[in-house]
C-alpha cells in the first residue's frame, strides 16, 4: 500500500498503463516538458518523449479528433484537457464522432480512448476555472462517464478507463487534487467502470454523490450521527454513465429516502437522472421526497471569495438538506 | 548521345497504359453507381442521394497513389470513386444506400452517402462537414508516433474547408509535417452558397502555406494533373516532408443532393454550360489523344461498367433487411461478441 | 384568423419582426437566395436584402459568434443552424459565451438573439439529421429553451424570442414542419416564454411533452379516452427552460400521475429534470411513480425504415406506457 | 522648389510630441499597474494575476488609432495597456482585480484579467481563448450590415491564433471585407509551448493571405512601427477595404502567470535576455534620439504613473466588496431593473 493524493493517483495510473502498453500515448496543451498545469503529466514526457507524451497546439477540437483518428489507427490516446471547461471546442468532435463512431459503423470501428477533465470548484477560479460540466456528457450515448473521488479510485478507474474498449470522459475534481492522501494498493489496481460504492452504510437516508462531494458527504454523515443521531449512508457513484443502478436503488430500498447532491447546477444537472431513476424505479420504498441539492441556478461560480463561498456546497449544506429529509 | 524520347504524359507520370485505363474504368464505375442512385431514389428505393459527378476525375486520380489496406482514407459524402479506387464495389455502395443489414460502412444505419469501412481502411464518415479531416491526421499522428510508413488522405468541399476544425487539423499536421494529404474538392458551391460568398480569398490551396507545407490548384476535370500532384504529396508524406494540400477544381454536375434543386440559385447557362466540362468526357478524350482509348473500346468499357451495376445492384438488392434487434446492438463494446 | 402549418408560422414571425424593427437580421447557411433548406426564410432575402438575410460561409461557431457580436452592438440577430445536429461547432460560443455574457459582465451585456434549431427525427435523416439535442442547452444557465408544437405556438413563440433580451435557442421539429395546418390568430400574436399550456384537460393522469410529442399525446389522449375510458391531460411545456412549474405541479395535483414524454434518449434527457421536479416537489400528491417514456438508449436514430420506425416516439408507445401508469 | 523638410518618424505618420509622450505615459501607466498586481498577488490580496509585461508598446500603439466610444475593442487578458488606451483607469483595473462590487468589468464576478466595460465599449471577455474574436467580427458586421463607420479591433497571442474560432472569424471577414482589425501578440509561448511546436509555418501574419486580406509582421518592441500598421488597418476597415491582420512580435517578460514558473520550460539565458527587449526601454530611448523625451521628463512621467497607480490603489482597495445576493443578479434580464 502506497500513500498518495489524487493528483499522484492519476500520475502513476498514467504511467503504469504506458508501461504496460506501449499503445498509450498521453497528449494535450502544456502536457510535455511544463508536465501539465496540474503537473498531472510531470516526469513522462522526460520518461517516454515527445512521440508519446505531445504538447499539442492550443486547440481542443483538434486534441479530441488527432486522438479519435489515432484510436482509429490503433493506439490508446489519453487526452487532456487543460480545464473541463474548455472542452467546448472539442464538443463537435466529442457528441458527434467519438461517442457514435462505433454504433454508425455498425461495430466496426471502436475508440478506446479516455479524455481527462479536469472539473470543479471551489479553487477561485470564476466562471471558467470551476465548472463541472458533467451532465453535458452523461446525456451523451455512447460515452462513459469517471468521476472518482478516492486516489484508490482515481487510480483504478482511470487505468480501466484506459483499458476500455470505448470514449471515457474522467472527471478529476481540481479540489480534491492535493486535498489529502490516502492509501492506494500496490501492483496492478483496477476499479471496474460502472460501479457505485457504498462508502459509509446508514440506515436513515441515502446521499448519492461522487467527486469532490464525497469527501464533503461523508463529513456531513459524521456531523448528522454526531449531532442529529441520524445514520447517513453515503452512495459514491463513482461512474456516472453506465449508473450502477442496483446499488443506488438497493440503498434506497434499505433507507427509504434519497438526497442526491452535485456541485453543477440543479435545472438539468445530473441529479436529476438520479433522482428520476430512483422516482420511477424506487417510487414503491419511499419515505420522502427525493431531494436534490445542487450548485446554484447561476451560470458560473463567481470570482469574489464571498460569491464563491455562496455557489459552493459543502458539508454544511449538505447537513442542512439532509436534516429536513430525515425530518420529512 | 541518345535522346530520351519524348513519352506520353501519362507514361511520362509512370503510369502504364493500362493504370489509366484502369483509372478511366473507376470513373465509369462510378458514375454507372451514381446515375443508378439517382434512378432508385426516384423510383423511390433509396429516400435521399447526394452524388459526386463531375468530381470522379480528382477523386480516382487522388486516390490513385494510395496504397490500399494500407495507407487510410477518411472521405466525404461525395465521395464514390474514391472509395472505390480504394476497394469499395458498386455492391457495397448499392448495399448500403439501400440500407441493407450487412452493409459495411453502417449496417443500415447511416443515411446514403455515409462512405466507410473497417476492411478497407476507410474511416467511417458523419454529416457534420470536415470532422473526417482530424480524423486522418490523428491517423498520421499514429503513424508519425510509431514511425510507420503510413500516409493518411482526407477530402472535403470548399464550404467545409472553412471549419474550424479544417484550419486546427491543418496547422497540427503542419507544425508535426505528419504523412497526410487533404484534398479539397472545390466545386464553386456549397449547397447553394457559391464561392465568392464562402472563401475568403477565393483560394483554399493558399491557405496551405499559411501552415508552412505546400498547397496547389489543379483542374480537376484532368486526371493526370491531379494524380501528379497526389503522387507528389504522396511521396512527400513518405519521405516526412509533410502535407499536402490539394485544391482540385470541380464542377457540381448535380443539384446538392436529392432534396436541392440548383435552378432556384444558379442560373441556367451555368447549369448547362457545365456539362462541357464533365471529367469523363475529357478524359475519354485525353486517353483518345494518348491513343490508348479507341472508340470501340469505350463502348466496351461502358458497357462492363453497366454489367457491373447491374449486377451489383441485384445483388445487393437480394441482401437482407437489418433484424431490428440489431438497433440496440454496438452502443458500447461490452456485451459484444 | 389565418390557417398556416408550422413552417409558414416560422416564416411569418421572422417576416414580421423584421418589418417591425429594422434591427433584427436573419443569418445563417444557404438562408439567402436559397430561402433555407427547409424554405423558412423563403423570400426574406428577395424583400430585405444581404444585409438583413446573410448566407453565411458553412461555420457554425461563425454563425454563433458574429451574431453574438451583433447583439452587442445593438442588432436582434436570428441565426439558423441548418440542422441542430450540427450546432456543435457553435457549442463554445453558445455556452461559454452566448449564455453567460450578462452573467459575467454584471448585467451590463445582454445579448438579445435567437438560435433556431431544426431537430427531431422520423425524417429519415439517420444519426446526423435527427438529433433532439435540447437538453445540452435546458443544462446550461443563461439561455432560454422554447420548442413550440402547434403554428399559433410556433408564431408567437417565435416573436417573443426576438423581442426577449436574453439568448433563446428556439427548436423546431422538422416533422411538424408541413405535419398539419391550424388557425393563427391575426396581428401582433405574441405567445409568453415561460408558460406551458394544458393542451387537453384530463384527470386520470397528466402526459407532459413538447414538439411534435404535443400531437401525438393528443392522439393518445383520444385512444385512452375510447379505449380504456382514461382522461389523460396533455401538458404541452412549449418552454422547456425556465420551465412552467407552475402549471407542471398543478397538472400533477389534480392527476396524481405524471408521464413525461420526449424523442430524445432517456438518460439525461430533458425528462428527468421534469421527472426529478415532480418527485420533489409534487411528492405528496403522487399516487404512482413518475414514469419517462423516451426514446432508446442509442447514439442516434438509425436510417433504416424499420430502425427509425423501433427509435420513434409515437401515439402507440405513449399510450402503452400510459396503461401501465394508469394501472398502478 | 522648396523640397519638403525630413520629419522625423512620429510625425511622419502625424503624431505630435504630445501624442508620443502620451503614448509613452499610457505605457508607463499600464506597466505601473501590473506591476502593482504582481505586488498584490505576492501580499495575497489577489489570487491571481496574469501579466502584460513585454506586450504594451504594441498594444498602446495598435489601440491608438481607434476612436474612444465609437470604435470597439475585443481585447483579451494581457490588455492591461489595450484597455488604458481605449478609456480604462487604472482605478478600474485594480478593483477589477481585487473583485470589487462596483468593479465595471463584472461586478467581482471574473477572474483576474477579464477586462470589458461597456462604459468603454469594451467586449466582456471570458477565458476561453479566441473566442472575443468572433464578437469582433460580428461588431464589425453590425456596422457593414447598417452602413456605420465603425471598426472594430480584436487581440490575442499566437497560441490562441490556432483555434478554428479565429480561422472562422477571418474567413468570414476576409469574404465580407469587414471592418475588423485582428491583432496577435506573438510572445513565443503559449504557456510553455513554443511556437514552433505551435504554429504550423511559425508566422502568423501568413495566414491572412489565406483569406484575401493583408497580414503584417510587426516588431512589438517598436511602438512607431505598430502604430503605423494600426493606423493603415484602421483606414483601410473605414474605407470598406476590409480587415488587416498584424502580427506584433513581442517579449512575455513573466512567466505566463503567477500560477506558472517559465524556469520549467524555458533556458535561463533566454529569460534573462528578454529584459533587453523591455519596449519601455526601447521607447524610451526612441523618444530620447527623437528629442522628444529628457531624463527629467521621463522621471517625472514615471513619478506621475507612480502617483497615479498609488492613488488608484488607494481608491480600489476602499471600494465596497460585493454582495452576496449580488450573485444571483443578472442571469437574465427578467425582474432586473
Ligand atoms: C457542420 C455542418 N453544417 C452544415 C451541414 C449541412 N450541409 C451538408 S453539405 C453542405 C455544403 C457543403 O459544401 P462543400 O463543403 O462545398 O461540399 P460540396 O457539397 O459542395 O461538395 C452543408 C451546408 C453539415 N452537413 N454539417
Ligand atoms: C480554449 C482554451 N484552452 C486552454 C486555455 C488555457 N490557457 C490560457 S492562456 C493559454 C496560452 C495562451 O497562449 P497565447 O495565445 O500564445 O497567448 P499568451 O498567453 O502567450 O499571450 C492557455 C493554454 C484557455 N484559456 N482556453
Ligand atoms: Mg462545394
Ligand atoms: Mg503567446
Amino acid at each position: 500500500m502506497a500513500e498518495m493524493n489524487i493528483l499522484e493517483a492519476i500520475r502513476s495510473a498514467m504511467d503504469e498503463e504506458m508501461e504496460r502498453d506501449d499503445r498509450v500515448m498521453v497528449l494535450g496543451e502544456d502536457v510535455g516538458k511544463k508536465g501539465g498545469v496540474f503537473g498531472a503529466t510531470d516526469g513522462l514526457f522526460a520518461k517516454y518523449g515527445e512521440k508519446r507524451v505531445l504538447d499539442t497546439p492550443l486547440t481542443e477540437g483538434m486534441i479530441a479528433g488527432a486522438a479519435a483518428g489515432a484510436a482509429i489507427y490503433g493506439l490508446r490516446p489519453i487526452a487532456e484537457m487543460q480545464f473541463a471547461d474548455f472542452v467546448y471546442p472539442a464538443f463537435n468532435q466529442i457528441v458527434s464522432e467519438i461517442s457514435r463512431m462505433r454504433y454508425r459503423s455498425n461495430g466496426t470501428f471502436g475508440l478506446p480512448m479516455v479524455i481527462r477533465m479536469p472539473y470543479g470548484g471551489g479553487v477561485h477560479g470564476a466562471l471558467y476555472h470551476s465548472q463541472s460540466n458533467e451532465a453535458y456528457f452523461t446525456s451523451t450515448v455512447g460515452l462513459k462517464v469517471v468521476a472518482p473521488g478516492t486516489p484508490a479510485d482515481a487510480k483504478g478507474l482511470l487505468k480501466a478507463s484506459v483499458r476500455d474498449p470505448d470514449p471515457v470522459m474522467f472527471f478529476e475534481h481540481k479540489k480534491t487534487y492535493r486535498l489529502f492522501k490516502a492509501d492506494v494498493p500496490d501492483g496492478d489496481h483496477l476499479v471496474p467502470i460502472g460501479s457505485a460504492e457504498v462508502a459509509r452504510p446508514g440506515k436513515d437516508l441515502s446521499i448519492f454523490c461522487y467527486g469532490y462531494m464525497r469527501t464533503c458527504a461523508l463529513e456531513a454523515a459524521e456531523t448528522l450521527a454526531r449531532e442529529d443521531g441520524v445514520e447517513a449512508e453515503v452512495v459514491d457513484l463513482r461512474t456516472l454513465r453506465p449508473l450502477d443502478r442496483a446499488t443506488v436503488l438497493g440503498s434506497v430500498e434499505r433507507t427509504g429516502k434519497a438526497l442526491v447532491v452535485h456541485e453543477a447546477n440543479r435545472f438539468g444537472g445530473f441529479g436529476a437522472e438520479v433522482a428520476a431513476t430512483i422516482a420511477q424505479d424506487g417510487f414503491e420504498h419511499l419515505d420522502g421526497p427525493v431531494t436534490r441539492l445542487a450548485g446554484p441556478e447561476v451560470p458560473g461560480v463567481p470570482y469574489h471569495h464571498d460569491l464563491e463561498e455562496w455557489f459552493m456546497i459543502g458539508p454544511a449544506k449538505i447537513v442542512d438538506a439532509a436534516r429536513a429529509l430525515a425530518a420529512y | 548521345m541518345a535522346e530520351t524520347q519524348a513519352q506520353p504524359r501519362h507514361a511520362e507520370l509512370g503510369l502504364t497504359d493500362q493504370d489509366v485505363l484502369d483509372m478511366y474504368r473507376a470513373m465509369l464505375l462510378a458514375r454507372a453507381v451514381d446515375e443508378r442512385m439517382w434512378l432508385m431514389q426516384r423510383a423511390g428505393k433509396i429516400a435521399f442521394i447526394i452524388s459526386g459527378q463531375g468530381h470522379e476525375g480528382a477523386q480516382v486520380a487522388t486516390t490513385w497513389p494510395l496504397r490500399r489496406n494500407h495507407d487510410w482514407l477518411a472521405p466525404y459524402y461525395r465521395s464514390i470513386a474514391s472509395a472505390i479506387t480504394f476497394g469499395m464495389t458498386a455492391e457495397d455502395i448499392i448495399t448500403a444506400h439501400l440500407a441493407k443489414g450487412d452493409d459495411v460502412s453502417s449496417g443500415g444505419r447511416q443515411m446514403p452517402g455515409h462512405y466507410g469501412g473497417a476492411p478497407y481502411n476507410i474511416v467511417s464518415l458523419s454529416s457534420p462537414v470536415g470532422t473526417q479531416v482530424l480524423h486522418a491526421v490523428g491517423i498520421a499522428m499514429g503513424a508519425w508516433a510509431r514511425g510507420e510508413d503510413v500516409v493518411a488522405l482526407t477530402s472535403y468541399g470548399e464550404g467545409t474547408a472553412n471549419q474550424g476544425e479544417v484550419h486546427e487539423a491543418m496547422n497540427f499536421a503542419g507544425v508535426h509535417r505528419l504523412p497526410v494529404i487533404f484534398v479539397c474538392e472545390n466545386n464553386g458551391y456549397a449547397i447553394s452558397v457559391p464561392l465568392e460568398k464562402q472563401v475568403g480569398g477565393l483560394s483554399v490551396a493558399a491557405r496551405a502555406q499559411g501552415y508552412g507545407f505546400p498547397g496547389v490548384t489543379v483542374d480537376g476535370d484532368d486526371p493526370l494533373a491531379c494524380y501528379a500532384a497526389a503522387k507528389e504529396a504522396h511521396e512527400r508524406g513518405r519521405r516526412g516532408d509533410g502535407p499536402t494540400l490539394i485544391e482540385a477544381r470541380v464542377v457540381r454536375l448535380t443539384s446538392h443532393s436529392s432534396d436541392d434543386d440548383q435552378r432556384r440559385y444558379r442560373d441556367p447557362a451555368e447549369v448547362e454550360a457545365l456539362k462541357q466540362q464533365d471529367p469523363l468526357v475529357g478524359f475519354g478524350r485525353q486517353l483518345r489523344e494518348l491513343g490508348v482509348l479507341t472508340d470501340e473500346l469505350d463502348q466496351q468499357l461502358r458497357a462492363e461498367a453497366k454489367a457491373e451495376i447491374n449486377e451489383a445492384s441485384r445483388r445487393a438488392e437480394a441482401r437482407p433487411e437489418p433484424d431490428v434487434s440489431a438497433a440496440e446492438r454496438h452502443v458500447y463494446a461490452d456485451g459484444e461478441a
